[in-house]
C-alpha cells in the first residue's frame, strides 16, 4: 500500500495537455506549491483547473497563467491577479465564475459518489442560466453536478505513506474535498511518515482517495493578507 | 450620520448571546470590534473555521490560519476548523444564526447586488450567493448612496443580482431599515442628527415612514 | 456559548410524545446510554426512532421497546432482538428498513441543507417502490430525502462546553451525522472539558451543530459479539 | 467439493497488491485470513474503519472498536477512522476495489438476493444494497445449493432483490463461475474433485461451459 513517490515531478509524470486538474488551497493557503511548480516545468497546457482562487502574479496559479499554461479556471473568486485579468479580458483564458459552497459541495459529490446535488445558492441570478432548478418544501434549489477530473493536487501537514493526510488549521479548506473528487490524486505534505504513525482517530482523509504522496520542499507559504497588531 | 464604526456599532447591536455570526468583508468586518462584553458570540469564517479571533500580533502569523478575506487572524478558546464542504454545509442548514455583508444595490423585495459591476473586472461571488440563499437572518451594511450621489436602495436591483428576496435589515449611516414581507423598505431608526426628509430623498424604493422615527442608540 | 446541562433528564427535558429522534451509534457502539436511560424514566410514547440497529433485549434501544415507547423504527438492521420481532410481527411497531449508506447520506443531507441526495442503493429492488429514479451517466439513482427530526442524541468521547466533538475509532459511526441533523441536538460525553482544551484540528463535529451537552455518567459500553484470539 | 475455508481460499487469488476490499459476514470474512503474505490489501469495514486488523487478544477488546458483524477487532498500522457517510461515500465513489459478500441466490442478470425472505423474520439489508449496487467488481461466495439441495445459482431471483446487474464473479464448493454480459453464468474452474457435470446438474441458470474446464488452484 506504500504509495509514496520521490517527488512532484515523478507524482504529475502523466499529466498530459487538455487535461482537468483539482487544485486545494484557499487563496495562497494550502495550496500544492511542488505541484505547481513541477506543472510549470513539464510545460503541460490546455489545462483547466478547478480551483478556488487563481493565485496571484507570481505564485500559486499565477505562475501559470504567466507561462499561458491554463486554458479554462472555474473559481469562486478570482482576486488581484493582473496577467488573469489580462488574458480574461483578451479572451484568452476562459473564466467559469461558481458560488463557493457549489464548488465545494460539488467536489464532495463526487467523493461521497454522488451525481449531482441541489444547492439555493444562485437562485435568481446568472448562475442559475441553464440549468434545472427544482423546489422542495418552497424553497428553489439548483441542480448541479459532480465534477470529473483526471487529477486531484492537494497539499496536506501531515500524511503517512498509506495516503493518510492531516491537514493544519485553516489550510485544510478545499483540500480533503479535491483529494476525494479525483480519478488519480496526487497529495504533497510537509511531513511525510510511515504508515502507523498518525492516530487513525486523527486523520481528515483517509489514504483510500490518495494514489501519490511525496514529501514537499522548500515551501513558501506566501502570505496574501499580513494583518497583525502591535503589543502594547 | 455614522461613520463606518457608527454603522459596525449599530449592526453590533442585531446581536445576541449564543449566535454564530458571518461577517462578510468591509464593514461587516468592524462589527467584531463592538460585540457587547460578556456576551457569547462566535465568528465563522467561512473558509473553514469557528471561533475567529483577531489579528496576531506581529511576527505570531501564521500562514496556515487565514480568515475568508484572506488576511491573517487568531482563533479563540473552542474553535473548530473544518472543511469547506462543512462550511457551507452550516450555512446551507441555517445553523449559522446572523449573516452581515456588505451590498451594491438592495430593493424592495429583498434583493441583493454585490458582486458583479458589467463592463468592469468581475472577480467572483466567493461565498456571497451561498451566503444570501441560505441565511434566515441577513443584514446588509453599507452606505445609503453611491459615490455619485445616487441611492443603493431601489424599486429593483439594476446589477446583476447575488440573491433573491434574502435581505432582512439594512444599516447605513443614515438609518436602520427592514424588508417588509410585502416589499418595500421601512424606516426603523435614523442616525444621530439626519432628518427624516433626508432619508427619504435618499431612498430610491417605496419606503414606509410611519410614526415618529426614532434616533438610533449606538453607545 | 455554554451548553452545558446538568445531564440526561434536563437535556431531553421538553422532549415530547410522538417525536421523531435520530439516535447516534451501530451496533452498542457508540450509543447515547444516558440519554436512551432518560427517555425510559420519562416514559415518552409514540416516538419516531431513526437508528441504524434497534438495540438488544435489555440493553440500548431495547430498553424503550421494553416499555413499548417506540412506535415506529427507522433503520438499516435490526439484528437478533426478541421484543422488537415480537411486537414487529404483531403489528404493533413499525419498522421502516433503508440501506445503511443512504441512512447515513440522508442525514448528511439534513446537516448540510441538502433538501434530498441521490444514490443507486436500492435501484431495482423493493426499496425503489415509489421513490422517483433518474438516471446519470447511464447509471439509474433513487431520489432520496434529508431528514427532518424533532431531536438527535449522539455519544462522543471527549466534549468541550461549546459543544465541540471527537469521537473515539468506530464509535464515531453515525454519531457526528446524527449530531448535524437534528433540529436539537444532545451530546453526552465520557470527557467534558472546558472549551479551548480541544485541539482545533482534531474536532469532528463543531460545536454550532450542538445545542445541549452533559457530562455522561456510568457507561456500560456493552459489547455485542465478542471475539478475540488466545494468546500463544 | 470445498469447504469454507477452501471458498475464502481461492477467493482469496483473486485479491490484487494495493486493493482496498469490504468483506461481508459469513464465508467472506474467512478471505482475511488467506491474504497472500507481502501482498497489501486493506480491509474496509463499513462501519468507518479502513486497516481492519485480527480479532484482539482475550483481555485487550475495546467496546469501541468493532467491524461491521458488531464483532470486536483490531487495527493495523495506517488504519483511519471515519463516520458512516464518508464510509458508504467511498463505496459509491468506487474507492473500494472489490466487494465480497454472500447470497441466498444469483441470476443470470447478477441480479443477487441476500437480505429476505418473504414470511421470515427480516432484520434488514445492512449497508448490502450500498455495496452491490456501487461496487465495480463483486465476487459472490456461498454454496451453490441450498439445504433443500435446490441450485442458488437461477434463471432469475425468486426472493426479494437486493440489487441488479452487479454480480461479477461467484465462488462456491464446487466451482468459480462469472456472469457472463450478455447474461448468463459460465464455468471457470471446477472445485478439486468435482465433475463437470455435477456442476451442471446444480445450476438451474443457464450455464456456458466451453472446452476444458480447469481444477481450481488454491494452495
Amino acid at each position: 500500500m506504500n504509495k509514496v513517490v520521490a517527488n512532484a515531478d515523478e507524482a504529475i509524470r502523466d499529466i498530459k495537455d487538455g487535461m482537468t486538474l483539482l487544485l486545494g488551497g484557499f487563496g495562497l493557503c494550502g495550496i500544492p506549491e511542488n505541484c505547481i511548480a513541477a506543472l510549470v516545468r513539464k510545460n503541460v497546457r490546455d489545462l483547466t483547473c478547478v480551483s478556488n482562487n487563481a493565485g496571484v502574479d507570481g505564485f500559486g496559479l499565477g505562475l501559470l497563467l504567466q507561462k499561458k499554461q491554463i486554458r479554462k479556471m472555474i473559481s469562486s473568486y478570482v482576486g488581484e491577479n493582473a496577467e488573469f485579468e489580462r488574458q480574461m479580458l483578451s479572451g484568452e483564458l476562459q473564466v467559469d465564475l461558481i458560488p463557493q459552497g457549489t464548488l465545494a459541495t460539488r467536489c464532495l459529490a463526487s467523493g461521497y459518489g454522488m451525481p449531482a446535488i441541489f444547492t439555493p445558492a444562485g437562485v435568481g441570478t446568472e448562475v442559475a442560466e441553464g440549468k434545472e432548478i427544482r423546489n422542495f418544501n418552497g424553497k428553489d434549489y439548483l441542480l448541479e453536478y459532480a465534477f470529473d477530473a483526471d487529477f486531484a493536487m492537494v497539499k496536506a501537514w501531515k500524511g503517512d505513506t498509506h495516503g493518510n493526510l492531516i491537514f493544519k488549521a485553516t489550510s485544510r479548506n478545499f483540500n480533503p474535498l479535491m483529494a476525494m473528487a479525483g480519478k488519480i490524486t496526487i497529495a504533497e505534505v510537509e511531513h511525510l511518515v510511515p504508515a502507523g504513525e498518525l492516530d487513525p482517530n486523527e486523520i481528515h482523509t483517509p489514504g483510500i482517495y490518495i494514489q501519490r504522496i511525496f514529501q514537499g520542499a522548500a515551501y513558501e507559504k506566501r502570505i496574501e493578507q499580513l494583518t497583525v497588531q502591535k503589543r502594547n | 450620520m455614522l461613520d463606518k464604526n457608527g454603522i459596525a456599532k449599530r449592526i453590533a447591536k442585531e446581536l445576541k448571546d449564543g449566535y454564530y455570526v458571518n461577517l462578510g468583508i468591509g464593514i461587516p468586518t468592524l462589527v467584531a470590534n463592538y460585540i457587547p462584553k460578556g456576551m457569547n458570540v462566535v465568528l465563522q469564517s467561512e473558509n473553514g473555521l469557528l471561533g475567529m479571533g483577531p489579528f496576531p500580533f506581529e511576527g505570531e502569523e501564521d500562514p496556515d490560519l487565514i480568515n475568508a478575506g484572506k488576511q491573517t487572524i487568531t482563533t479563540v478558546p473552542g474553535s473548530a476548523f473544518f472543511d469547506s464542504a462543512m462550511s457551507f454545509g452550516m450555512i446551507r442548514s441555517g445553523k449559522v444564526n446572523l449573516t452581515i455583508l456588505g451590498a451594491m444595490e438592495v430593493d424592495e423585495n429583498g434583493d441583493i447586488a454585490n458582486w458583479k459591476i458589467p463592463g468592469k473586472m468581475v472577480k467572483g461571488m466567493g461565498g456571497a450567493m451561498d451566503l444570501v440563499a441560505s441565511a434566515k437572518n441577513i443584514i446588509v451594511a453599507m452606505q445609503h448612496v453611491n459615490k455619485a450621489g445616487e441611492s443603493k436602495l431601489l424599486p429593483k436591483c439594476t446589477l446583476p443580482l447575488t440573491g433573491i428576496r434574502c435581505v432582512k435589515k439594512i444599516v447605513t449611516e443614515l438609518a436602520v431599515l427592514d424588508v417588509m414581507e410585502s416589499g418595500g423598505f421601512r424606516l426603523l431608526e435614523r442616525a444621530p442628527g439626519v432628518s427624516v426628509d433626508h432619508i427619504v430623498k435618499s431612498t430610491a424604493g417605496r419606503l414606509l415612514v410611519e410614526g415618529e422615527i426614532p434616533e438610533m442608540q449606538i453607545d
